[in-house]
């Protein structure tokens, strides 16, 4: 079982994006940060107390799901969007949605577009390998529209093409825009068009079949969410799991039942897996929210309580 | 000499411990091993595959190759929309993929052969320079200069918008070629009422050349006189066909690219990424060409080009008729085997998301479909077919040419 | 006849002096008659020097001021842009920045750094006495210590493992020299299967002794191999495993039982007859397949795998050159001394062979280091790798394509053209040799 | 044109023939022999006995089957009829027979064919280790004895590249002796030297003879044939057409087509 | 080694030498010809007078400088100082009077170099047809004769590849032979032969100076020299030691360097 190989190995091999800016990529020391990063980074600390017991694989679009399904990585966690044929036929397993994103098209200021529907006839810019091809196609079929896709191999060459004016538009999930118009030269020159053509919930996603170890990412993804809703963040975890009034915080956080005996693990896994990075609030401010570059409302992640999508299951 | 009717070799007949130690059964026996041991590799392998599969609850199929291919490709020498199939996107990366080979062929052949020859020039610069050329690309990797190239198209040449607005940043060369960094867009012919004939013209003084040039060697063979070729064969060329299309009324018109709305639309698009991709493995290729002409030429003996002058023969007749027609068997395989080359590398194509073979089954069928196997499969099946075809023709061109030895 | 005679007789002519030799009469010498001969030996000839000079010109004037006015001290690119101020000049710093990744990748750890480079300074060393033919013979046992040193360096951990691999091609070595006398089919195979008991054996003790003595250096895996010394890394190893088994394909190919050789000729036409890129794709994507489930060969060991195959097709093809070189005479020599087959190959044919095929060799090697690039294909972070993606994805530096790319192909440039001179070289001596 | 020209001896070495003598033990021994090369017929029906200290100089005009007759007595060639026994061993298909008998037969080549690669003395010593298995330093003194004797020890450490051509043919010599063999073929040694080197290379050959060795020449140069062999067999289109001792065959030859070859061979 | 062995031409075809007569017209003329190879002087002083008709053979050790006094009469290689001048045209850089003078003089290189990739017949034509512009058929029919003179017409539509060394030497001096030469140039025409075909050759050449051609022959073939040549020249470092008539310059060479020469080049 991977559990079990994991824990031999003592290495997480975690498989995440070759470079994207806030989910994942190699600051100048060479080590890997990011929001998927944050994922890997919790089920290594709860499976195997170190947060930095990772091996990062970075994957492109086409090596990702061979990496998983050959046993490679033990785990995939770059912005894959979750779709009925990956989970069903590519016989994978998503355990869960930890970005709520969708398709959106970034424009130069200068273009005066306002509106998707007004790119008739427009070059595309768009990164090769992923589902934002499938959907730009089908949109643009659906609006009876005509457009040029310019087809590029990394996030990186695309931006290049769309600066100097090779393609009009750059289509890619929006988180991705908003965290790419970060690095332009004057991010105002550039909008952000409001239509989102396809819903992209992404997530982290493991082998099907191995359900033991399906579990253990997906709770662990979960503790994350639910810390944030019950208000355990890094700051406070120490107090709390010396126990507190509130049974679902103490069954999280292991004083309380024995949640993580069920899973394979000992009880303070979720202590250990919020401590790496922070509960899920915690890690999106970091990496992706407001106060940085990429300047990412929560939206549709905020959590469930405050109008947005994330809804951890009940710790019970 | 030897008679045809003499008996046959006799045969001696078999035992068991010939097996080991007789030269004739030896053979046999080792070849017996090693197919065992093929056998037993390849079983490994394919045991190996089937419980992968069936762990992962996978199959091989290649069902995936009929249903819709539901993405987009810029490029299209036949009508495709993402409706069509897997299979139709991959035969459109096919045609993508010949489209560049032979494009990249045509010019590598042109600037090697000119740089092999220079660089044998009695001009010492002309040669360092070729020499420098020759040296350049071939010690850098091909994939850095399509990436170089791609970069510098995109980042030196103005962008569509540019040519926008009353005074424009740049302009149409002639008003009819664009350059821009998403390609360069030229005039498309327009065929009218007439055009066929004004092609037919064309075509018949292509013949009209061959044939004036035999009957130039038959007069000379026959008279002994020599009548001029250059300029008699161009004007054969050129002067009926400029006549047919004037007394026609002018049926072949161009439609000039135009700029509307965010492209220049009319005109044929040649696409950035193709020129990008053409033009590194034409400059790469050609280096490699350069020194095969070069040691082509050099491989004729001088003794060759010494017997021609003793026999009265001037320069550039031993060009022609000595030293050329030795020189190209030389270089003719080597510089088939770089255009092989040429073709595999190609495949470097989804660098700069030209959409290839590579690109469209290799890469987004694959990556969509998640049918690695399958995709991979197909797309090395379709390599080996084309290089084994080129290999075929320099077989035979090699057969062809080959000096009759005793 | 008379006639003849008479005439010939006047002709009659004996030298009793020799004159001595003259130096030759005083054409128009120095720098004006070189200049008319190799410049402007005619109008043509004039017209094409113009031209020649008038492109040195444009490329220079284009580039050497925006190469002398680059900047080295910035943090980013916009800064470089501010200190430029609307200048042509590059933007060197990346390169200053960078410099550690674009070598070594982005997470050999940074107090590692002298290993690989020990390892690099050390290759040539191993090399010398197998590339130049005068290098001090002496040399030759650390260019077979070298793989196993290289290994410990590059990949540290426990000097044991590397020691206990050296160890098994000794006790292979040692079983084959007592064998080889009784036939060579039984010391080759004694010897794999000596040196397979020994490993098998050694892999339980290794660990006791890196108990004992624990010399060892920080561990690194593969995976984190990247940069320049990622393309290095594949060059050298890919073209040094697949030395052994081109020439075992190309003795296949030769042989006259009809079976092994088309195993051969189908495995190096397959192999060549496909683009390397598709074996990578192959390697990352399909490999794992036909591997036994759940063993874990990590993708960099898969691409070392598949480039070996690719290499050793063309090496085939290349030492079966060598292999039709040698005259007949050499097989029939060998053979009627009472040499067997392996006996002739090893000691008479293949050291010849081989010594004519080192310039192909060669080439073959320039061409695969180049293509070590396509790596960067798969998402390895080799130097073009590094530059398409950590690089060009930072915020800092994201646009700066010419310094880093004119940066990647010097260094190709460097490195492939002085093998290449070093081929030419080599085949020149062997010319010499051979005359 | 019929008159035919004597080859004229006297520039070669003087010889003492008193060693020279024929035992009535069979060398080789060959019966009915043929041998095809794909269709062709190339060796028809050869009958011939060596014996042992015998020196027997085969010639007869080019493609005649002169090589591959010798080259088929050391298995370099196979036969496919016949037999063909040396030294008492018959020649098969077997490996051990061949390697027997290889060891028995030493071969020259006209093209030398030393190993370029190896000093003289390695080529000297290569096949007695690896082969006999000598010991190394034991393989050197022989080798060194037999260099002395063909008159080259002091370049025992050059390459042949070094070498002239008759040194070089006289070291190939001395390769084969240092095997011991008890048969010698030579295939037209000579040819390939420059004319002032035939004559040193003729005279190691000369001395060989005079110890006794038993030798098979194909060769042109006649002046030898009359000196040193006691049988000189004229091969024409695969078959030996006549064979005679050396006086016999050069004053009277019998066979039209040998006095036709004779007349063109000692002819300019 | 004084005594000079004779050259033996008794086994050349027996000559006519009615037809070959000297006259005293002059065919070719150098005076104080000197050439240099860079810094190194290889002919030094030469003073030659060919008279129409003449057979001259030149020999001389390696490197004297034989190849190159031929290879300066018709302008393969340049001269530096003196005179020379072929058939009344005097040579000059002047690209007109090296046309006239190479469609005068025919040669023939040891290597025969015959244009690989024509037929015997093509290269026959080739300049005939390119450079006399004569009509292809009458090309084909001169070529015919000379390749019936040279007894190969049958080979004439084979490729040079598939021919003798000796069959292909005398396609070449029928290729020069097609162009009408006045003069013919030889340089060592049957040393790159097998001796078997070597004969053939010195015939076909023994047949050219019967019917009177000027011949220019640098040979070592001293039994073709002896009966073909009506003037012999010795050439060392440069320089023409010695000439005279064939009897004499054998049976009574003066310069000690001829003499040591001859013995040489007559020994074994
Ligand atoms: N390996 C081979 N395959 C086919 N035919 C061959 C082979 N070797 C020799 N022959 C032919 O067999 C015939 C006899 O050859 P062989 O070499 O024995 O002649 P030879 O008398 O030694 O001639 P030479 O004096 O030229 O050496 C020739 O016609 C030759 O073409
Ligand atoms: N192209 C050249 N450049 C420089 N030196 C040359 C050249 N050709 C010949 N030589 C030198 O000139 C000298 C005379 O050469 P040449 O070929 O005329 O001699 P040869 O008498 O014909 O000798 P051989 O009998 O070997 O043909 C030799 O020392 C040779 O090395
Ligand atoms: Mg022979
Ligand atoms: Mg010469």
């Amino acid at each position: 079982a991977t559990l079990d190989d994991v824990k031999a190995r003592g290495v997480l091999n975690c498989g995440v994006n070759t470079g994207l800016v806030g989910f994942a990529a190699p600051n100048a020391e060479g080590e890997w940060e990011g929001f998927d990063v944050a994922v890997c980074r919790a089920v290594a600390a709860a499976v195997l107390g170190d947060p930095s017991a990772v091996e990062f694989v970075s994957l492109t679009g086409k090596t990702r799901f061979t990496a998983l399904a050959s046993g490679e990585i033990d785990m995939l966690s770059r912005n894959t969007t979750w779709t009925f044929t990956r989970d069903v036929d590519l016989k994978f397993e998503f355990t869960g949605i930890n970005y709520y994103d969708g398709q959106g098209f970034i424009v130069p200021r200068e273009l005066g577009v306002s509106s998707a529907t007004e790119l008739d006839g427009a070059s595309i810019c768009i990164q090769t390998g992923t589902t934002t091809e499938l959907n730009l196609a089908d949109y643009f079929r659906k609006n009876n529209m005509e457009y040029d896709p310019v087809p590029i191999e990394t996030n990186a060459e695309a931006l290049q093409l769309y600066n100097e004016g090779s393609c009009d538009a750059y289509t890619t999930d929006a988180s991705g825009l908003a965290a790419s118009r970060a690095t332009f030269e004057n991010p105002g020159d550039h909008v952000i068009l409001p239509e989102i053509i396809s819903k992209e919930p992404l997530g982290p996603l493991v082998r099907h079949g191995d359900n033991e170890w399906g579990d253990v990412v997906r709770w662990t993804l979960n503790a994350l969410i639910a810390a944030e809703e019950l208000g355990i963040t890094s700051a406070n975890i120490d107090e709390l799991s010396q126990g507190t009034n509130s049974p679902e915080i103490n069954r999280i956080l292991g004083t309380e039942g024995n949640l993580g005996e069920m899973l394979g693990l000992d009880p303070d896994w979720a202590v250990r897996a919020i401590k790496a990075g922070g509960n899920y609030g915690e890690i999106f401010a970091r990496h992706i929210g407001e106060s940085t570059p990429i300047g990412l409302a929560r939206g549709l992640n905020a959590q469930w309580t405050e109008g947005g999508l994330m809804y951890a299951p009940p710790f019970r | 000499m030897a008679s045809v009717t003499d008996p046959e070799p006799p045969r001696e007949s078999f035992r068991l411990s010939m097996l080991l130690n007789d030269t004739r059964y030896r053979g046999y026996t080792f070849q017996f091993i090693a197919l065992l041991l093929l056998i037993l590799f390849m079983a490994y392998l394919g045991w190996n595959l089937v419980r992968n599969l069936v762990d992962q609850g996978q199959d091989i199929s290649f069902e995936f190759m009929g249903q819709p291919a539901s993405y987009d490709i810029n490029q299209r020498l036949i009508p495709y929309d993402s409706q069509d199939t897997h299979l139709r996107a991959a035969f459109v990366g096919v045609l993508n993929t010949l489209l560049v080979a032979f494009l990249g062929c045509v010019t590598a052949t042109v600037l090697g052969v000119l740089a092999g020859v220079l660089r044998l020039s009695k001009n010492w610069l002309v040669a360092k320079l070729m020499a420098f050329y020759v040296e350049i690309f071939r010690n850098v990797p091909v994939l850095i200069w399509i990436l170089i190239i791609f970069f510098v198209m995109t980042a030196a040449l103005p962008a569509p918008s540019a040519f926008r607005g009353d005074d424009p940043d740049s302009s149409m060369l002639f008003g009819a070629f664009a350059f821009t960094n998403r390609g360069v867009y030229v005039p498309r012919p327009i065929w009218e009422a007439g055009s066929a004939i004004v092609v037919a013209v064309f075509l018949a003084s292509l013949v009209a050349v061959f044939a004036y040039r035999r009957y130039a060697t038959k007069l000379l063979y026959d008279t002994g006189r020599l009548l001029p070729m250059g300029w008699p064969s161009l004007a054969i060329l050129i002067v009926p066909t400029l006549l047919a299309f004037f007394a026609l009324g002018q049926p072949i018109s161009l439609e000039y690219p135009e700029l509307r709305g965010f492209n220049f639309q009319d005109g044929i698009q040649v696409r950035g990424s193709l020129i990008a991709l053409w033009f590194a493995l034409a400059i790469y290729t050609g280096a490699f060409i350069a020194e095969n002409v070069r040691a082509g030429i050099m491989s004729v003996s001088h003794g060759q080009t010494e017997a021609a002058a003793a026999l009265g023969l001037r320069p550039r007749r031993i060009m022609s008729l000595v030293i050329l027609p030795q020189a190209l068997r030389v270089v003719i395989p080597p510089v088939i085997s770089q255009y092989l080359n040429l073709t595999k590398n190609s495949s470097l194509a989804i660098a700069v998301g030209y959409m290839d073979v590579t690109g469209t089954l290799g890469g987004i069928t694959l990556n969509q479909t998640g049918r690695a196997i399958e995709s991979v499969m197909l797309l090395m099946l379709f390599y080996l077919v084309i290089s084994l075809t080129i290999s075929a023709v320099m077989n035979l061109y090699n057969n062809a040419v080959k000096l009759k030895e005793r | 006849m008379s006639d003849t005679h008479a005439q010939a007789a006047q002709l009659a002519f004996v030298r009793t002096e020799t004159i001595p030799p003259a130096p030759p009469p005083v054409a128009e010498a120095g720098i004006v008659k070189w200049l008319r001969e190799n410049l402007f030996s005619s109008v043509g000839n004039t017209l094409l020097t113009l031209v020649s000079l008038w492109a040195i010109w444009w490329v220079l004037s284009a580039t050497m001021p925006w190469i002398f006015n680059g900047v080295w001290n910035a943090d980013s690119l916009r800064e470089c842009r501010e200190i430029l101020d609307g200048a042509t000049g590059a933007c060197w710093a990346v390169i200053r920045e960078r410099w550690t990744q674009l070598l070594f990748g982005v997470t050999y750890p940074a107090d590692s750094y002298w290993r690989p480079t020990l390892a690099f300074v050390l290759l040539f060393v191993a090399l010398a006495p197998v590339l130049f033919p005068k290098a001090p013979r002496n040399l030759l046992p650390f260019t077979a210590i070298y793989p196993f040193l290289a290994y410990f360096l590059v990949w540290g951990g426990s000097v044991w493992v590397p020691v206990m691999a050296a160890a098994g091609f000794v006790v292979g070595y040692l079983v084959f020299q007592r064998l080889v006398a009784q036939s060579f089919a039984m010391g080759f195979f004694g010897a794999i299967a000596a040196a397979l008991v020994f490993w098998s054996l050694s892999g339980l003790v290794t660990p006791t002794l890196t108990a004992i003595a624990p010399v060892t250096l920080e561990a690194v895996p593969s995976r984190d191999m990247g940069g320049f010394m990622l393309n290095l890394i594949l060059g050298t190893v890919c073209v040094s495993l697949s030395l052994p088994i081109g020439i075992a394909l190309a003795l296949g190919r030769q042989s006259d039982m009809p079976i092994i050789k088309w195993i051969c000729v189908i495995f190096i036409e397959f192999i060549r007859g496909v683009p390397l890129i598709t074996l990578l794709f192959v390697a990352n994507v399909v490999l794992a397949y036909f591997l036994p489930p759940n063993s874990t060969f990590d993708l960099i060991l898969r691409v070392i795998i598949m480039i070996t195959m690719f290499a050793s097709a063309y090496i085939a093809e290349v030492v079966r050159g060598g292999l039709a070189a040698l005259p007949k005479g050499q097989y029939e020599a060998a053979a009627a001394l009472g040499l067997d087959y392996p006996q002739a190959m090893r000691l008479i044919i293949l050291p010849q062979a081989l010594k004519i095929s080192i310039p192909g060799i060669v080439n073959v090697a320039v061409g695969l280091f180049k293509d070590t690039t396509l790596v960067s294909v798969i998402a390895m972070f080799d130097l073009v790798g590094m530059i398409r993606g950590p690089i060009l994805a930072s915020t800092e530096w994201n646009g700066v394509y010419w310094e880093l790319f004119g940066f990647a192909a010097a260094l190709f440039f460097v490195v492939c053209y002085g093998i290449s001179q070093y081929s030419q070289w080599l085949e020149r001596q062997l010319q010499t040799e051979r005359r | 044109m019929t008159e035919i020209p004597q080859p004229h001896p006297e520039n070669l070495t003087p010889i003492d023939r008193s060693h020279m003598q024929v035992s009535d033990e069979e060398a080789i021994e060959i019966v009915g022999m043929n041998k095809w090369f794909g269709q062709f017929h190339v060796l028809r029906d050869i009958d011939l006995t060596v014996y042992r200290g015998e020196r027997i100089v085969i010639c007869g005009p080019s493609g005649s089957g002169k090589s591959t007759l010798i080259r088929c007595i050391n298995a370099l060639e196979e036969h496919q009829k016949g037999k063909i026994v040396v030294d008492g061993t018959e020649l098969s298909s077997n490996l051990r027979n061949i390697d027997t008998i290889r060891s028995e037969v030493g071969m020259v080549f006209q093209h030398f064919n030393l190993f370029p690669h190896l000093t003289i003395l390695e080529n000297c010593t290569l096949a007695p280790i690896w082969v006999r298995k000598t010991p190394k330093k034991e393989a050197e003194e022989t080798a060194m004895h037999f260099l002395t004797k063909v008159k080259i020890p002091e370049q025992a450490h050059k390459y042949p590249g070094q070498l002239s051509g008759g040194q070089q043919q006289r070291v190939a010599i001395a390769r084969s002796l240092c095997m011991r063999p008890k048969i010698m073929l030579f295939d037209e040694p000579t040819s390939a030297l420059d004319p002032e080197m035939i004559k040193e290379v003729l005279d190691t050959m000369i001395e060989l003879a005079e110890e006794g060795m038993t030798m098979l020449v194909v060769t042109h140069e006649m002046g030898f044939a009359r000196q040193v062999a006691n049988r000189v067999i004229f091969m024409d289109q695969g078959q030996i057409v006549e064979q005679n001792e050396p006086e016999a065959f050069f004053g009277n030859p019998q066979n039209e087509r040998t006095k036709l070859f004779l007349s063109q061979i000692l002819g300019h």
